[in-house]
C-alpha cells in the first residue's frame, strides 16, 4: 500500500484521481458500479447562474479513438444544484468539486458566490474553456486579458480552493496558466476538450448539431499530455492532467509529466468503473517500482 | 434497478438474413431482472474504428435457460464487428438500463414495430401475455426479409403484416396496414422503428385520441444518464434517452405531429 | 467518370489528390506500390537551404489512431535536392511541389529563389508550421506578424504558385491565413502536426529523444476539418485540406468542409497504395452522387 | 528489389513458448524472392491498440512449398495480436523490405543471436550452407526456453549456446561462450539481438579485427524509406534502417565501442 494522499493548495485528496466535469454526472449515475468514496474527488456537471437546455440534438459524435460532443452545458442551474442535486451527494466522502461556468463575468461571480457556503464542497472549478456554448466559455479562456480579469473576479469572490480549468486551443497554454496563478488560483486544471468537427459524407451534413464541438478521449492524450508538461514547467502551483486517460498507465504518464493529480473523462463511457479501477491499479504500479508514495511519481520524468 | 458491469458469454449467434442477426448471451451467474423497452450498452472488442459502446435492446430473455436475447441490425462498423460473435467469446455489457413501457390500465393493445425496431416488441409481447393483456402485432418492412420473428409474436397475439413491396402480408407502408383503420379500438400503440415511421404513427394515434408510446434510438455515448449527449426534447425540457427513456409516450415529446 | 480536376490559384490538378510533405518521400519510394502520375501532385520532403541531420533517434512514438514524429527536417538541402533528386524525379506527370522549411527569414528566400528555376516545380508549400525543430518553423507559424513577414519576403521572391502551410497550434487558425493570404499566398495548406508527447510509465522517460514531437493520423481529423471549415469561411484563396485523411470518405468530408484539394499524410504509411485508391474511388463516389465534377462539393457542407 | 502489398494467408501458427511463436505464410501466387536480413512490415488488424505496421524480420522461406516464415516474440499488443491469428486468416504485408548480410569473400564465419535475435539468422544459415561457406551458430538467451530452433540450426553448422541461468549450454552470457574465445578464427560476425548484447559483440569483434555485421531494429513507421523516422547515426550521417539496414557493418555505425 503506497501513500496516495496528493495535495493542491490547503486541500489534500486521499488519492489523485478524480472524474472530470461532464462525464460524471453528479456521482449517483456511477453508485451501481463503483465505490465513489474510493476516488480522490469528483468533479460535477458545468453549472451555470440560470437553468441551460444546452445545444440541439444530435450533440455526440464518434471519432478516431475518441468523441466529439456538444451537450453545451445543460445544467438546471446553481440554485437547483445547491437545493436538489447537493443535498443527495454531499454525504460522499470524497472532495466534492463544482465545475463554474458560464456567459458573463457577473455570472461567474454570483455561482462561486452561493458555492461559498456550501459546506461538503471544498472547492470550484472554473471552466473558462468550454467550446461549446456561444458566448462566454471558451472565449474566457484563450487570452491572457479575459483569463487574468474571470480569475481575479472569481478569486475575490470565492474563499476555498480555486481551479481554473484551461483550453487547449491557445496558442501557448503556458501563457494562460502564469496569468491565472498570477490572480491567485490554487490550480490550474487542463485539457478541457479540443475544438474539432465530424462530417457524415453521405448526407453531406455536420454530424452535430453545432457543427463544431469538443473532441475527447485518447486521440487528444499526447496533446494533453505535453501541455500538462509545459505548464507544469511554467507554473508553480499545482497542475490537474486530463484529456484521453483511459488506464493507470495513462494516468502515471500524466503524473510523470508533471501533474499533481488526474481526472478520467470520456472513459467513464467506455467502462463506468474505471476510476476506481485506476486508484487500485495505481497503488500496485507504486508498489511494484518501489515507490512509497505518488507523491513521488509527480514531475518525475526522466529526461 | 440495479445496473451491471459484466462480461457475458454468446451461447447462440443465428443469422436471419444478410442484415440481421440474433445473439443469445449467458452467464454464470443468474441474470438480473429485465423490463421489455430496456436496453444494454455493448463494448465492441478488436474494432480500432469502433470507440463507443453500442445501445440495443432486450429482444428476449429465457429466464429457464438464462439466455439473453438481442436482434441487431447490421448498419455499421459496430454492429458489423458484434455478427461475427462466435459461441463462448464472451461481450461486456452495462446493463440493464433505461424505462420500460406503460403496461398499466389496458386489456387490448397493439404492437407495432418496423425493420429492427421490433427488438423491444418480442419481451414486450411476452409480458403482456403474462399479464392477460391482449395484444394485437403488426409488423413492417421493405421487403419479406425485413419481417422477422413473425412465427415468435404469433404466440403472444394476432399478427398483421406489410411490406412495401408486397413480398409478405399488404402491399404498402407499415402505417397503412389495414389493422390501422382499427387503431381506436385499442387502448394503446406501442411503436419503435425509423424516426418517420414512429412519427407517422404518432400523428394517427394523436389524432384517434390513442394512447401512444415509442421506443427513441438516439445515439448515446454514456447509456447511463452521465454525459447528457442523448437527449430528447420533452415537455419538461430535454430528457436523457438513456434513463428517461427510450420510452416516452408521445404526449411528452415536443413533436410537431 | 467525373470530372476531378481542381485548381489552386493558376495550377490546374487532375485531381484533388496530393501527398503531404514528409510522408511520401520523393515519391520514388512508393514506385512499387502504385502509379504516381495517378495522383493530383505530390509534395516532396521538407527542404531548407543547408543540409540537416535531424534529431536523434528516437524520432516516433505510436499513440491512439495516430503517431507522434520528431524528424526534425532531416533532408540534404535545396542543392542536392536540385542536383541529386530532382533529375530523377522531374519526368512525372504530376506537380511536383516542394516543401520549403527553414530557421531564418533569408534561408526562406534563398531557397525559394533557386526553386524558381525548376521547370517542372510548379508550386512550392512554405512550411511555417513544423514543431520539430529549435529554431523558426512553428514559431514563424504561430503569430500572424511572422507568419506576415515570411509570407511577404518569400512572395517577393517567389514567382509561381505559393501555397503556406499552417501550424494548428495556434489561438485562431483562421488569423493567421488572413494574414498570408493578405501577402499574397495563393493558398493555404492546413494542418501541420499538432504538438504532442508520449512517456513510456515504465522507464519514465519520454519516448521521443526531443521530448514533444507531432502528431498526425487519424486522432487529428476531427481538428484538421474544424480548421478547414473556418480557414475555408475566413479566406478567399483555395484552402487545400489535411490531416488523418485516411480513406476516400475523409476525403470527401474534407472537400465538404471547403478544401479545394486534400492530402494524404500518415496513411502512406499503413498502406502505400492509399493515395491512389482515393483518386478512383473519389471518382466512384461522385458517380454513386451523380456528381459530375469533383468542385461541386468543394464546401458543399449542407448546414 | 520491387517491393509488394500482399495479403498472405496464414497455413501455420505454431507456439514455441509462452513468448515464441513462428507464423506460416503462404500465397496462392509465388512468394517473391526474399533475402536474408530483409524484413516485411505487417499490418495488425482488430487491435484498436495498433495503429502502424509492425516489422517482422524473413524468418525462413520454403520456396518449394511457398510457405514463408517469422518467428516473433509477443512483446506488446501488436505482437500478441499477430500470435492469435488462425490457420486460413489473412494478413497484410510489405515486403521484401529492407538490405542483406554481406555474404561475400567468406569462407568461416559465425552467427550470433540472442532472444528473437535469432529470427533473421536461419534464413542467413540456410543461404550460407547453400553457398558452401561453413557456419557456425551462437544462441543465447535467458533460460532454456529462449534457445529457439536449435535444432533446425544444426542443419546449417555447428550450435554453441549459453543460457543465463546454465539450464542449457554453458551458464553465463552468449558474449561469454567459449566459442568467443575463437572468434579470430572466423572471418565474420553476425549477430542480431538487444541492443547491449550486440553492442558488446560488436566491441569484441572490432578490437580482434574480425568484420562485423549487426541487423538493428529500430522502431518504424513507414519501412520503405518515406518517414525518416528509423535512422541510425552512421559515418555517413543518419541513415534509414528500413532501407539502408537493418544490416550494418559495424565500422558504418557511430558506436561508442
Ligand atoms: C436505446 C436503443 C436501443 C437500440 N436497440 C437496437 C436493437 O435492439 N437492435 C439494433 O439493431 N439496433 C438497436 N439500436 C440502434 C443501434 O444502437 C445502432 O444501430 C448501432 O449503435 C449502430 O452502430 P454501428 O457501429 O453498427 O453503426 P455506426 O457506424 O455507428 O452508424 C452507421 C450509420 O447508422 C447511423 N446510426 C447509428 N446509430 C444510430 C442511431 N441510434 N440512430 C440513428 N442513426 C444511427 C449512423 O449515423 C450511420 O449513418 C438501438 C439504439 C438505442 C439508442
Ligand atoms: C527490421 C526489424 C526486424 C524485426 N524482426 C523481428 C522478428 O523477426 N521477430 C520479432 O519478434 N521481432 C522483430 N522485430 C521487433 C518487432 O518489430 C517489435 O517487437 C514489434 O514491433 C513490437 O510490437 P508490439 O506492438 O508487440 O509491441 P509495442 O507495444 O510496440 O512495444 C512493446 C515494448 O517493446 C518496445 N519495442 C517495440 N519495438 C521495439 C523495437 N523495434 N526496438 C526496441 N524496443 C521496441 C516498446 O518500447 C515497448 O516497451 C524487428 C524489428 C525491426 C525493426
Ligand atoms: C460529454 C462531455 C461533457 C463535458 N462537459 C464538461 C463540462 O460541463 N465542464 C467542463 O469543464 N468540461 C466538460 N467536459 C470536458 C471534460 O471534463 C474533459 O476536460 C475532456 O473531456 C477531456 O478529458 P477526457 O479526454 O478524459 O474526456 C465534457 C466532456 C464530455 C465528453
Ligand atoms: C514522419 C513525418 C514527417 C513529416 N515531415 C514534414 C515536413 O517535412 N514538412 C511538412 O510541412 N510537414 C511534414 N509532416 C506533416 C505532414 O505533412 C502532415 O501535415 C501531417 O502529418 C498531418 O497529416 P496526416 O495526419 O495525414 O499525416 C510530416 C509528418 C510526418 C508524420
Ligand atoms: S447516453 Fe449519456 S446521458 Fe444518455
Ligand atoms: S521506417 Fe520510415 S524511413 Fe524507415
Amino acid at each position: 500500500m503506497a501513500d496516495l494522499k496528493v495535495k493542491i493548495g490547503a486541500l489534500e485528496f486521499k488519492n489523485p484521481v478524480l472524474t472530470a466535469s461532464g462525464t460524471f454526472g453528479y456521482g449517483p449515475e456511477f453508485e451501481d458500479f463503483l465505490n465513489i468514496d474510493s476516488l480522490g474527488g469528483i468533479i460535477v456537471k458545468g453549472t451555470t447562474l440560470e437553468a441551460r437546455q444546452g445545444n440541439a440534438y444530435p450533440r455526440m459524435a464518434e471519432t478516431p479513438a475518441g468523441m466529439l460532443n456538444a451537450v453545451g452545458l445543460q445544467n438546471k442551474g446553481v440554485d437547483a444544484f445547491i437545493n436538489d442535486i447537493y443535498p443527495n451527494i454531499k454525504h460522499y466522502n470524497t472532495h466534492i468539486i463544482v465545475n463554474v461556468s458560464g456567459s458573463k463575468l457577473e455570472d461567474y461571480v454570483t455561482v462561486v458566490e452561493k458555492l461559498n457556503d456550501l459546506e461538503h464542497i471544498p472547492a470550484i472549478e472554473l471552466n473558462i474553456s468550454c467550446p461549446n456554448v456561444k458566448q462566454g466559455g471558451m472565449a474566457f479562456g484563450t487570452s491572457c486579458a479575459s483569463a487574468t480579469e474571470v480569475t481575479k473576479a472569481v478569486r475575490a469572490a470565492y474563499h476555498k480552493t480555486l481551479i481554473v480549468k484551461l483550453s487547449p486551443n491557445v496558442t501557448s497554454i503556458s501563457e494562460i496558466a502564469k496569468a491565472v496563478e498570477d490572480e491567485g488560483a490554487d490550480s490550474v486544471s487542463l485539457i478541457n476538450t479540443v475544438l474539432g468537427m465530424a462530417i457524415d459524407a453521405e448526407s453531406r451534413r455536420p454530424i452535430l448539431s453545432t457543427i463544431t464541438g469538443g473532441l475527447s478521449g485518447p486521440c487528444v492524450k499526447p496533446i494533453a499530455l505535453r501541455m500538462v508538461w509545459q505548464v507544469s514547467q511554467a507554473v508553480k502551483i499545482p497542475v490537474i492532467g486530463l484529456g484521453g486517460i483511459m488506464n493507470f498507465t495513462d494516468a502515471v504518464e500524466f503524473l510523470l509529466a508533471g501533474a499533481t493529480a488526474i481526472q478520467v473523462g470520456t472513459a467513464n463511457f467506455i467502462d463506468p468503473a474505471i476510476s476506481e479501477k485506476i486508484v487500485h491499479q495505481l497503488d500496485a504500479y507504486c508498489d511494484n517500482h518501489r515507490i512509497r508514495a505518488v507523491k513521488e511519481l509527480i514531475g518525475g520524468l526522466i529526461v | 434497478m440495479k445496473k451491471y458491469i459484466n462480461d457475458l458469454t454468446v451461447c447462440s449467434n443465428r443469422r436471419l438474413s444478410d442484415d440481421y442477426f440474433i445473439l443469445g448471451l449467458t452467464s454464470s451467474n443468474a441474470l438480473p431482472e429485465m423490463l421489455p423497452g430496456q436496453f444494454a450498452e455493448i463494448k465492441v472488442d478488436n474494432n480500432p474504428n469502433v470507440f463507443l459502446r453500442r445501445p440495443i435492446s432486450i429482444h428476449d430473455v429465457d429466464y429457464a435457460k438464462n439466455v439473453l436475447y438481442m436482434l441487431v441490425k447490421i448498419v455499421g462498423q459496430g454492429t458489423q464487428t458484434l455478427s461475427t460473435l462466435k459461441v463462448n467469446e464472451t461481450v461486456n455489457l452495462v446493463y440493464p438500463l433505461g424505462n420500460t413501457f406503460n403496461m398499466d390500465g389496458v386489456t387490448n393493445v397493439i404492437l407495432a414495430g418496423g425493420g429492427c425496431g421490433i427488438a423491444p416488441m418480442l419481451y414486450l409481447a411476452r409480458h403482456l401475455h403474462q399479464k392477460h393483456i391482449k395484444a394485437t402485432i403488426l409488423l413492417g418492412g421493405r421487403t419479406m426479409i425485413d419481417i422477422l420473428e413473425a412465427k415468435e409474436f404469433k404466440k403472444y397475439g394476432d399478427v398483421f403484416i406489410s411490406t412495401d413491396d408486397g413480398s409478405m402480408g399488404e402491399k404498402g407502408f407499415i402505417t397503412n396496414n389495414s389493422i390501422m383503420k382499427k387503431l381506436s379500438s385499442f387502448q394503446r400503440l406501442y411503436c419503435c422503428g425509423p424516426l418517420p415511421m414512429m412519427k407517422v404513427f404518432a400523428a394517427i394515434a394523436k389524432q384517434q385520441q390513442v394512447d401512444c408510446e415509442v421506443s427513441l434510438e438516439n445515439t448515446m455515448a454514456c447509456g447511463i444518464g452521465a454525459c447528457l449527449c442523448c437527449v430528447a426534447e420533452t415537455d419538461k425540457g430535454n430528457k436523457c434517452v438513456c434513463t428517461e427513456g427510450p420510452v416516452f409516450n408521445i404526449n411528452q415529446l415536443k413533436w410537431q405531429i
